[in-house]
């Protein structure tokens, strides 16, 4: 079966992003396809590499990046979200003459018409948010 | 658009909103993707629940909070081919507020020489259960 | 003591634990989606009413306008102010809890 | 269908939203803050022996722990599932409404 | 620490907890406020209302949701002096829970021979009422 | 008077950013002192430069930076719960080794010692959040 997966809040602040990230590994687990993560309103802020968190804890963004990385995962952040929040890859950062980017490895930055198409073509659209 | 977009699915997308405007932006973000979702030719309508229905109130300013008044565009909605916009009754009267309140929004009728309808539908708990039930995307706001 | 709640008392719990442990003579600011707790016949009506017996019970302007609340939408008693009177309730009370 | 509740009823509306607008025979899904709502004992426990009537109902055993909520706190008539049982459900039903 | 500091205000610090913990993280990081505060020889204490209660819960693991397990630093206020922490009874009454869900939080009294005594104190709604009104600065979490 | 300000979630998403602002704003204009305003939570994301809002909207942080600017405002962003999410001034971008850094002007980051000097120095500390 085919999934996709919203994120709404970004990282830490909120258990949203930890709840799609076990879900979705929980689905390819059982062998479906994740045909993307799509991150939304402050879920933009889970694309950044700048985080440090403490060694302690999980690293919300660099465990996105290897599930991607092991699993082809499409992890797309809005471009319109990203640019009210500031997260940024090397295009946007051309595009709006910033001085530096700080998208994660696996992120890409694209439009809104990603989450509709996710939406039309995966058979579940599952949703994490506050 | 991909090769899957050409395949023809078209599938029943409800767009609930059900948290108030101008507190927190979910109301503007999730307008912004319901216009964009109307360009890809896919049943769109929307729901307005809870505090989602202080959305659709008349004369909102926000000149004074120095925030974009996007409450203007959801007069854009009927031009965007959205013609479905549900309203549950039980979410207004417990807010004291009655249709009147809401903003009169309208889309021209193409198939009844463009005659101007109206888009909002007051529905009651039920019906919008039913309205739910028979979505096939759901998307929360 | 100046209490300021911000959420619609429709969504979540803050004006009712504001109101169950604030005390007489303080003084209940709504801003933000809590100026809708201020709806004369909405469900929360009741809870201000309470209030507004031995509290004082402020909103808004600001907030309202961008909601589009009319002032005659409003319970009476409550006093509409704006962010130069939020100042001064801050400046008149020793202290401020928010109710986020 | 599949609804999905994240928020304490004790805090927000979502659940008693999700009930209110919920069919019989549909599955609501506890995850989250949301698992606070299988307490046996708790205010919310009305809603939800409203709900076993005619519909199933599950909490996240995950979240569960996490908050240090053992089973026999939990309304009989709740089943505990883990993450592999929410893709389980998400996979049988239809369609999935997360009620934020 | 800076000279103002020096001058010896004390003032009556009150964190107002209010959220359940792991579903934000508002009380993990009110708690890091808390415990950094503790350094400043201010008068401290925690309140816990509605469902902040749900943060001192006895037998939270986290492991299965792989987030750090942060209520294992309730039991270090003590060690903080932190010696007055207030729970209000019908916060933990409506949520179906009694003083004896709660982890048993203690700090050792230097003024009475280091015995062991429970910090928590379970308070009515007018008991936290005072509580509240009676400090000078309230964080709220 | 003495005002500190507390700030605990990002631009955009909540309208508490707006609320400080329009609040310290309006304290300065009748003769306060406003002496730190501190961003906890996810509103350590009101320090970062790389925002582009729409160009019909206000610019948060620039906002921020120019209020700061003009009445000599501290800005103080928590190092901590920067970290957890991303907000990265020169310093922390060496002490963590990352290669960029997003801090806008204006904007320090600090430690949580910071908010607690601000309850015990300030006359009046009010709160903005979720």
């Amino acid at each position: 079966m085919k999934f996709a997966i919203l994120v709404n809040e970004g990282p830490y602040t909120h258990q949203a992003s930890d709840s799609a990230f076990h879900f979705t590994q929980a689905a390819l687990e059982q062998g479906h396809q994740v045909i993307r993560v799509f991150f939304y309103h402050d879920g933009v802020n889970n694309g950044t590499r700048l985080t440090t968190p403490p060694q302690d804890d999980r690293h919300v963004t660099n465990r996105w990046s290897e599930l991607a990385e092991k699993h082809d995962l499409d992890l797309v952040v809005c471009v319109a979200a990203a640019q009210r929040r500031g997260v940024v890859d090397e295009d946007e950062q051309k595009r709006n003459s910033k001085d530096a980017n700080n998208i994660a490895d696996g992120f890409r930055i694209s439009g809104l018409g990603q989450l509709i198409e996710a939406g039309i073509q995966a058979d579940r659209l599952v949703t994490f948010g506050d | 658009m991909s090769e899957e977009l050409q395949s023809g699915i078209v599938k029943k997308f409800l767009y609930i909103n059900r948290r108030a405007p101008h507190g927190t932006n979910y109301a503007q973000e999730g307008l912004e993707v319901a216009l964009i979702g109307a360009a890809f030719d896919q049943d769109v309508a929307m729901a307005y629940l809870d505090d989602g229905v202080f959305q659709l109130k008349s004369g909102q300013d926000t000149k004074a909070i120095g925030t974009k008044n996007f409450s203007a565009t959801y007069r854009a909605l009927g031009d965007y081919d959205v013609k479905l916009v549900y309203v549950e009754r039980e979410s207004l009267e417990r807010r004291g507020l009655s249709e009147d309140d809401l903003m009169p929004l309208v889309y021209e009728d193409e198939d009844d020489d463009w005659e101007e309808k109206p888009l909002i539908h007051v529905v009651s708990a039920g019906e919008m259960q039913k309205i739910i039930s028979e979505s096939d995307v759901l998307l929360n706001f | 003591m100046l209490h300021v709640v911000n959420k619609s008392p429709f969504e979540k719990n803050c004006l009712e634990s504001c109101v169950r442990l604030s005390q007489a003579g303080s003084c209940i600011l709504l801003i933000e989606d809590g100026v809708y707790g201020a709806l004369f016949n909405g469900e929360a009506s009741e809870e201000i009413q309470t209030c507004l017996k031995d509290r004082k019970v402020c909103v808004l302007g600001e907030d309202l306008q961008a909601r589009g609340i009319e002032s005659d939408r409003i319970m009476s008693g409550v006093e509409v102010i704006d962010y130069a009177g939020f100042v001064r309730l801050a400046v008149e009370h020793p202290k401020v809890q928010s109710w986020l």
